[in-house]
């Protein structure tokens, strides 16, 4: 009962925020009533992972159901998205006042974080597809909100490619439906080999497919041309949502797919798992060089993205046990880096309106708090110790040693080891060009604009500051999640 | 007393088109059009409830009704069976809501009464289609369609319509001309001695045997000639151009009637003539396949190339069309089934579609997709439906096309893996058509979502200006909520921006009026379409049992 | 002997006799006697439709009192008192259809010609049926041309006259390839009337003698009608002469006078020729194939054509085609279905030829295919009955045309070497055909620019003439199972 | 073979004018001319169907001096079928006179070719 809370409410609550025109006076009423119901369901949530269970929504036709099921991976990309939602929220009722049509930007965000509960939380793969193109269509006003020919281009882009991702995937689903029947998530899968007699060929197509299409949505090569022309167009907290939690849409469901459906058995060793594990790498390193040589921040973040979500997909694609706690552990960890980095930008656009690298120098006399909080926020994503990317990391490279891949699996870690060298330099510049701009820098124009320590607003603040701590902390004590990790994929695997 | 209910529904409608072109002048001078509006809804209306009495009280199967004996074995003859019904049920539940639709849109035409008495003949001559009982009246009533559509196709009576219309008739007799090469040997080889449907087919085993590769290859002319009617590549090309005449047409002619007679009558000539054990894994099924799919290929891929609206749709029609005769040439009950649930699925949200884009017409005059920029948020309820017929088109779950998209890939599948289990040459084609259809959504994802993001989201500075921002909340709530709800609120929401924008908004240059959404009888009809999508996507079931019945009698 | 069984000879001589009075009287009078032989000879035909079909079996009718071999003789059996029936209706209906045409084309002074050269074609039209000799045959084709060459003519145009001189070219020369045709056969067997012909024939075809002389005899009348009647690639006289003649004429011309010609051919090819001999010149194939390329050209040709009186003369054509088509699978069926087309194509072309007149009248007299545009809103009842015709040709199921398409279909199945190209050109051909009619039919309905000023009236005998031709079509359309069986039997009788 | 031709001396005769006639009546442009050849044409079936019907060494079927035994005259029925057939080919040659008339009146030319040029420019005008 509480997961169906946790899914209709926010979808409600974003259509009546949407159909309600009067609530546009009240701005306050407007902001309030949203923190409230992204709260709510934060709360929500949590309530439901614990209370567990499973409930049937319709029955579509005798051989297709639609039902809920709460689990081990759903819980923790559900509460994860939730939080990040509360908090992206929180940041976006005091960016959002620099915006047009911000009603419709609430109406829809609430929508979307009720969709991805369902996704998190859906008891099967058709559920899941269900959720998943809900997801794609009610994110894409989130995109396109600045309405400009860019955002609309960006919308339009981001859109086909989901769509088209979604379509590859659905043809694995509905081989998968043809030759099994029952598609309940269960851990190890529901393939056995006798079901699939004569199909083998054919099974492993579709799995590609299926992770070729989900992974769209991580922004994994080769459809990962969205995602860096997508994500920067859209308002801050939305960039910061799309990049830290829908990417990870794509994620669970592969996992779904891989661990859940299929089975790893199914496709340890075969060309599957090697033709992923290379686009996972190739997308790795690929997003790293890109994103270094990128001049915009919000798009250098989001090649950023393109890399990191690929890390999580390595440790997934390498079907081991150490490497799937990871890839977990990098979930989480890249979604509140992530999130925080973008939110850090929003504030630097908000405050001063520059996007290019090159402008933000001497940012540190503006908003040296917010800096530091980014400045955490990217050692952590580098993986320097004692900060979290470096335990999700750690495992990455040992689980692929360990894998008994061969060769992949040592080149691995060395890419794993390039990009973190990459992201060190694609990240690094802001925080040292902010806080040490170098004896030329004059801060003329910072004097002028009378920009001198001026701080985000605290509703920004706050959000990037526990952000930017969380990402420190989760690597101090990453043992629960550890733990909790281990256990999962001791079920599955 | 059924039997004559079976001759009044077809008749009926015939027997009023012929009256209402007889009074033209009387009705055109003494302005009785609004009495004749009314007259024809309610006759429609009576037809169809006809229709659905037929329906009910026999269970969907009837005895044999010999009309006339044409010639030897060939007899007039209607029969009522399950597949017939469906059909006949589709199409008298569409028509009288596109007639009350073109009440509308007709408004400000002249020649109306001549309009309503072919769209009411049409009528007629479709339930012949649905409801003939051997082949030959089947071949009758289909060449009919062609002579009482054609004046519709050439209403605008433009250079265009008169080309788009000559070319509909040569195409439509050409096929025909190359499907009564079917028929006459079906007589030939029949196994019963006329041309009855039976499901499961009629040919003489025996006979048939002896000459299969001929009758293969008749069976290739016969489904290209059906398939004409179904706008099948190399023999679509008059299905865009026809989206000339007035959109009542095209969206029920040439989205539903017509070309689902086509199709239907494929089916008909799959299911119920030849028999798929006769055809199933030979060379005649590959090639009918291959067709179809080239021609879902073509056809989604050439609708993202247009830029016409109505053609656009139009294109994307011809891919659907032959998404059912992918089914057809499945050869399996459950591709019977899966063909015969997107010819369901498929007008519903076809005619949505058109209606929309002809509401679109009504109220603003444009035509071409660049021109549609930020109407979404003066037409909120039209844009609204537009989207979930794009939706559903591209088959995402919970609208009616994942359903028929779903039977028809499972169909593929089943028998794609059977086929190659089974070693027959050419077996990787379903997988292929699985590939095909998917690729198909994708551009039909393109093609009808970017229509509706222009209208909802006008890229700064394209076409609205101060006005739209105030109504753009409420607009953007119809945009993702489930119809019904969205109709009443953005109702008010449209009437509210209008009343704002009078005063504030730069018109943009070419437009006459302020655009909104069209009255009631444009609407309701609309609106019935978006919830009968849901109802087919969320609660398939009953539907389905028919159709699983059908399959099991004919596979 | 039945009284009935005199009617066959009565309906040739009161044709004949009314041409011989018209001569001498006023064009008004000779117009009235005209359309009273027409109608007696038809109530005549009728008569002897029914009696034949009553008691089941054909008789010969001595001419005077000299028995074969030197007498002459009429035989008269279901399929011709059929043929002659319907000849007779289209040509009555014809007539009266053009009526007011006639008059206006045709000088006052010489009305009375034009009435007597429809007595004498219908005269020889009627005597082409009925005789059973080869010789009378002979004369009454030269009489049907000339009075062929007559109703051109008689219209004072240059069109017309020069259609006329090529008109009497081709069939002279047709007319001396039949006669020598005859003559060699006269030569062969010494016989003249068919039967004892027959059994000549038989004999020489049982004894192997004479084989390269039959061949000769064979295709030498063949080709002879073929070019009277018009068949591809002798085709270039029609369109002209269809084309520019005065409507009356048109109808009669197209829709009887090639078909005299035709059921002439088939009654030679069964009735005199034996099996044997079809066999080996190879004659039937080449009538089909012929018969598939005139279907086909004609139809092209047609689509070429702007000038809507010399498209439907190409239409006739193709129609021809079919007929040759039909008779060229050399099967009974092959053949009922050939002559159930000569019917229905007298039927559909002279409804579409009288219908066209109303047309052009309601276009100020503009035969042009773009000039008639709209035409179907001045004058619906022509536009109504072009339409009918246009969708008979093109088979439209309920309507003549179709069962005539339908019946060579069948009779195809027959002759399965022929089986499919028969069945491919037959949709080809109607694909054609719904080219060049329904675009025409179309730009019917396609309103003008300028303002539709009037419904057009015609006068009331046009009309019924329309009308009739429409309820012709229907009849041959929907009842066609008795017509069809009429022909069977006729053709069983008529050997 | 030469040998047959000569023995049949009327035969040949009559096939070779009959060629000549129809070659001239098919191909020559001129109206007078394409008549003769039409002529000529008849004129050799006639000769043919005399030819047949003549039988050495009898006599004229014509009753001069009393009826003899049939076998005594030739073959009446060709001399009646020429007779038929000369009479239908005068009226033809007397038709296709008129109309040349006709045509000679209008356009001044006896050349069908030509003729024919001058009646599609006249119908063009």
């Amino acid at each position: 009962m509480l997961m169906l809370l946790a899914v209709f409410v926010p979808i409600l609550a974003g259509v009546l925020v949407l159909a309600l025109k009067n609530l546009k006076e009240n701005r306050g009423v407007l902001t309030g009533c949203f923190t409230a119901v992204l709260a709510a369901e934060a709360v929500l949530v949590i309530l439901a992972v614990m209370g567990g269970g499973s409930v049937t929504l319709w029955k579509l036709t005798d051989t297709i159901t639609l039902g809920l099921k709460i689990d081990k991976v759903g819980s923790l990309f559900a509460v994860l998205t939730s939080v990040m939602w509360l908090l992206a929220g929180i940041h976006s009722t005091s960016y959002m006042k620099h915006e047009h049509d911000e009603q419709r930007f609430y109406g829809f965000y609430l929508i979307v974080v009720g969709v991805l509960a369902g996704l998190d939380f859906s008891a099967d793969l058709i559920t899941m597809y269900v959720f998943y193109e809900m997801m794609t269509l009610t994110s894409l006003p989130l995109v396109l909100h600045e309405l400009t020919k860019e955002a609309i281009h960006a919308g339009l882009k981001y859109l086909f490619y989901s769509v088209a991702g979604a379509f590859l995937a659905l043809f694995g689903i509905f081989f998968l439906a043809n030759v099994c029947g029952n598609l309940q998530f269960t851990a190890g899968g529901v393939v056995t080999p006798d079901m699939i007699a004569g199909k083998e060929g054919l099974l492993l197509f579709a799995v590609f497919a299926m992770i070729v299409g989900f992974g769209t949505k991580a922004g994994m090569f080769p459809l990962h041309g969205w995602l860096p022309t997508a994500h920067p167009v859209a308002p801050a907290p939305a960039s910061a949502v799309l990049s830290g939690v829908i990417t990870k849409a794509g994620v669970i469901a592969i996992i779904r797919v891989v661990y859940f459906i299929v089975g790893p058995v199914m496709i340890r060793g075969t060309w599957v798992q090697y033709a992923w594990m290379v686009l996972a790498l190739l997308t790795v390193f690929m997003g790293s060089m890109l994103a270094y040589r990128e001049k915009v921040m919000k798009k250098r973040f989001a090649y950023s993205t393109v890399s990191q979500v690929s890390y999580v997909l390595f440790g997934l694609s390498l079907l081991e046990p150490t490497a799937f706690v990871g890839a977990l552990c990098h979930v989480v960890f890249h979604s509140v880096i992530k999130d925080a980095l973008f939110l850090f930008a929003g504030a630097v656009i908000v405050r001063t309106g520059w996007t290019r690298i090159e402008q933000l120098r001497g940012l540190g006399r503006i908003m040296p708090k917010a800096l530091a909080f980014y400045t955490l926020a990217a050692l952590a994503l580098i993986g320097i110790p004692p900060a979290s990317g470096f335990v999700s990391k750690w495992y990455l490279a040992t689980g692929s040693l360990a894998s008994g891949t061969g060769a992949l699996g040592f080149i691995g870690p060395v890419i794993l080891l390039i990009s973190a060298l990459l992201t060190a330099g694609y990240l690094l510049p802001i925080m040292i060009q902010g806080y040490f701009p170098g004896q030329d820098f004059d801060g003329q124009e910072i004097k002028e604009r009378g920009l001198e320590g001026k701080e985000p607003e605290p509703a920004m603040l706050v959000p990037i500051g526990i952000l930017g701590i969380a990402s420190l902390l989760l690597g101090c004590f990453p043992g629960p999640l550890i733990a909790f990790a281990r256990s999962v994929a001791e079920m599955v695997l | 007393m059924y039997d004559s209910l079976m001759t009044a529904v077809v008749l009926l409608p015939i027997i009023f088109g012929f009256l209402l072109l007889i009074f033209n002048n009387p009705i055109r001078s003494g302005h009785h059009e609004r009495t004749m509006e009314i007259v024809t809804e309610c006759l429609v209306l009576v037809n169809s409830l006809m229709v659905a009495a037929l329906i009910i009280s026999t269970g969907g199967r009837s005895g044999n009704l010999v009309l006339f004996r044409l010639y030897g074995q060939l007899t007039v003859m209607f029969k009522l069976d399950l597949m017939g019904s469906v059909f006949a049920g589709l199409v008298s539940f569409l028509w009288p809501l596109a007639t009350l639709y073109s009440f509308e849109y007709m408004k400000n035409e002249s020649r109306r009464p001549m309009f309503f008495a072919f769209y009411t003949m049409t009528y007629g001559v479709t339930l012949g289609v649905a409801l003939a009982g051997n082949l030959i009246t089947m071949y009758l009533f289909y060449e009919m369609l062609t002579f009482v559509t054609l004046p519709l196709v050439l209403y605008p009576m433009t250079r265009e319509a008169a080309r788009a219309s000559r070319q509909y008739l040569y195409y439509s007799i050409g096929g025909a001309a190359f499907a009564f090469i079917g028929l006459v040997f079906v007589l030939s080889y029949s196994a019963i001695g006329t041309t009855e449907f039976v499901a499961g087919g009629m040919l003489n085993p025996e006979l048939a045997g002896q000459h299969k590769n001929l009758l293969l290859l008749v069976y290739v002319l016969a489904f290209f000639g059906f398939g004409v009617k179904a706008a099948i590549f190399p023999f679509h090309d008059w299905l865009p151009k026809a989206s000339v005449a007035p959109t009542p047409v095209t969206a029920l002619l040439h989205a539903v009637a017509v070309v689902k007679s086509g199709a239907f009558a494929v089916l008909r000539f799959t299911y119920f003539i030849y028999g798929t054990s006769f055809l199933r894994g030979t060379w005649a099924q590959w090639a009918a396949m291959t067709a179809a799919l080239v021609t879902i290929t073509f056809g989604s891929t050439m609708a993202v190339k247009e830029i016409h609206l109505k053609r656009r749709l139009a294109y994307s029609t011809v891919s659907n069309l032959s998404y059912i005769l992918f089914g057809a040439s499945i050869m399996t009950p459950l591709g019977l089934i899966g063909a015969l649930t997107h010819l369901v699925a498929h007008a519903f949200m076809k005619i949505c579609a058109f209606f929309c884009a002809g509401a679109i017409m009504h109220q603003t005059e444009k035509t071409y997709i660049h021109q549609l920029d930020g109407l979404g948020r003066k037409m909120p309820v039209t844009f609204t439906c537009f989207l979930m017929s794009g939706l559903s088109l591209m088959g995402i779950p919970l609208f009616a096309g994942f359903i028929s998209k779903w039977n028809l890939i499972q169909a593929a599948l089943s028998w794609g893996g059977d086929a190659v289990a089974a070693g027959i040459p050419g077996g990787f084609i379903p997988y292929v058509g699985v590939g095909v259809i998917l690729y198909s959504a994708l551009m039909t994802g393109i093609y009808m979502l970017t229509v509706a993001i222009r209208a909802f989201f006008p890229a700064v500075g394209a076409a609205l200006s101060s006005g739209s921002a105030v109504s753009a909340g409420a607009v953007s709530s119809s945009g993702s909520t489930v119809s019904a709800g969205a109709v009443s609120s953005s109702g008010n929401a449209a009437s509210a921006g209008a009343a704002q924008s009078s005063g504030t908004s730069v018109r943009t240059e070419g437009e006459e009026r302020e655009a909104s959404d069209p009255s009631w009888l444009m609407l309701v009809p609309l609106v019935i379409f978006v919830i009968m999508i849901f109802v087919i996507g969320l609660h398939p079931e009953p539907l389905l049992k028919i159709l699983e019945m059908i399959g099991g009698e004919a596979g | 002997m039945s009284f009935v069984q005199n009617f066959p000879f009565f309906s040739i001589i009161i044709a004949m006799f009314s041409g011989i009075v018209s001569a001498v009287i006023s064009g008004k009078k000779a117009r009235n006697l005209s359309i009273f032989a027409i109608g007696v000879t038809t109530c005549m035909s009728a008569a002897v439709l029914a009696y034949t079909w009553k008691t089941g079996e054909s008789y010969t009718y001595m001419m005077g009192h000299f028995p074969a071999p030197w007498g002459n003789e009429i035989r008269a059996g279901v399929l011709e008192g059929l043929t002659a029936l319907m000849f007779g209706v289209v040509m009555l209906l014809s007539v009266m259809g053009g009526l007011d045409h006639t008059e206006k084309d045709v000088e006052g002074s010489k009305l009375n010609l034009f009435y007597i050269m429809i007595d004498l074609m219908l005269s020889s039209l009627l005597a082409l049926v009925y005789t059973n000799d080869l010789f009378t045959a002979y004369v009454f084709v030269e009489i049907n041309t000339i009075a062929g060459c007559g109703l051109i003519m008689i219209r004072q145009w240059g069109r017309s006259l020069s259609a006329a001189i090529r008109y009497m070219v081709m069939s002279s020369l047709g007319s001396g390839l039949f006669l020598i045709g005859l003559s060699l056969l006269y030569d062969v067997t010494g016989q003249l009337l068919m039967i004892p012909a027959k059994e000549a024939v038989a004999q020489l075809a049982a004894t192997d003698a004479y084989v390269i002389p039959m061949l000769v005899i064979l295709a030498v009348i063949s080709v002879g009608l073929a070019i009277k009647s018009g068949l591809y690639p002798f085709h270039y006289w029609i369109p002209d002469t269809y084309a520019y003649a005065t409507p009356a004429a048109s109808a009669v011309l197209s829709g009887l006078v090639s078909k005299g010609y035709i059921f002439l051919l088939i009654k030679i090819l069964y009735r005199v020729m034996s099996p044997e001999h079809l066999m080996e010149s190879y004659t039937l194939d080449v009538l089909y194939w012929f018969g598939i390329a005139g279907m086909m050209m004609g139809s092209i040709h047609a689509i070429q054509e702007k000038d809507t009186g010399r498209m439907i003369a190409y239409s006739s054509v193709a129609q021809i085609g079919y007929i040759y088509m039909g008779i060229g699978l050399g099967t009974q069926a092959g053949t009922t279905a050939a002559i159930f087309h000569i019917f229905s194509h007298g039927a559909t072309k002279a409804l579409l030829f009288i219908s066209a007149v109303g047309l052009y009248e309601a276009s100020g007299g503009e035969r042009d295919y773009l000039s008639l545009r709209g035409a179907g809103y001045r004058n619906p009842l022509a536009a109504i009955g072009f339409t009918v015709g246009a969708m008979s040709m093109v088979g439209f199921p309920m309507l003549s045309g179709f069962i005539s398409k339908l019946l060579f279909a069948t009779s195809a199945f027959e002759n399965t070497g022929k089986l499919l190209p028969t069945l491919i050109a037959l949709a080809i051909s109607t694909t054609l055909n719904a080219v060049y009619f329904l675009r025409l039919v179309i730009s019917l309905y396609r309103p003008e620019k300028r303002k539709v000023d009037e419904v057009h009236r015609d006068s009331w005998n046009l009309r019924l003439a329309v009308v009739c031709f429409i309820l012709l079509n229907l009849v041959l359309g929907l009842f066609s199972q008795p017509i069809v069986r009429a022909i069977g039997q006729g053709l069983i009788m008529f050997s | 073979m030469f040998a047959h031709l000569m023995l049949n001396i009327e035969e040949t005769v009559s096939m070779i004018l009959f060629g000549i006639g129809f070659t001239t009546l098919l191909l020559h442009p001129n109206l007078i001319k394409k008549i003769i050849g039409m002529n000529i044409m008849d004129t050799a079936v006639y000769l043919f169907l005399a030819a047949k019907g003549y039988i050495a060494g009898r006599m004229v079927p014509i009753m001069s001096d009393g009826i003899q035994d049939a076998s005594a005259y030739i073959n009446p029925v060709p001399s009646g079928l020429v007779l038929t057939g000369i009479v239908v080919s005068v009226s033809t040659t007397a038709l296709m006179l008129a109309l040349t008339i006709r045509l000679y009146e209008r356009y001044g030319s006896l050349n069908l070719d030509r003729i024919l040029i001058l009646v599609k420019e006249e119908g063009k005008t």
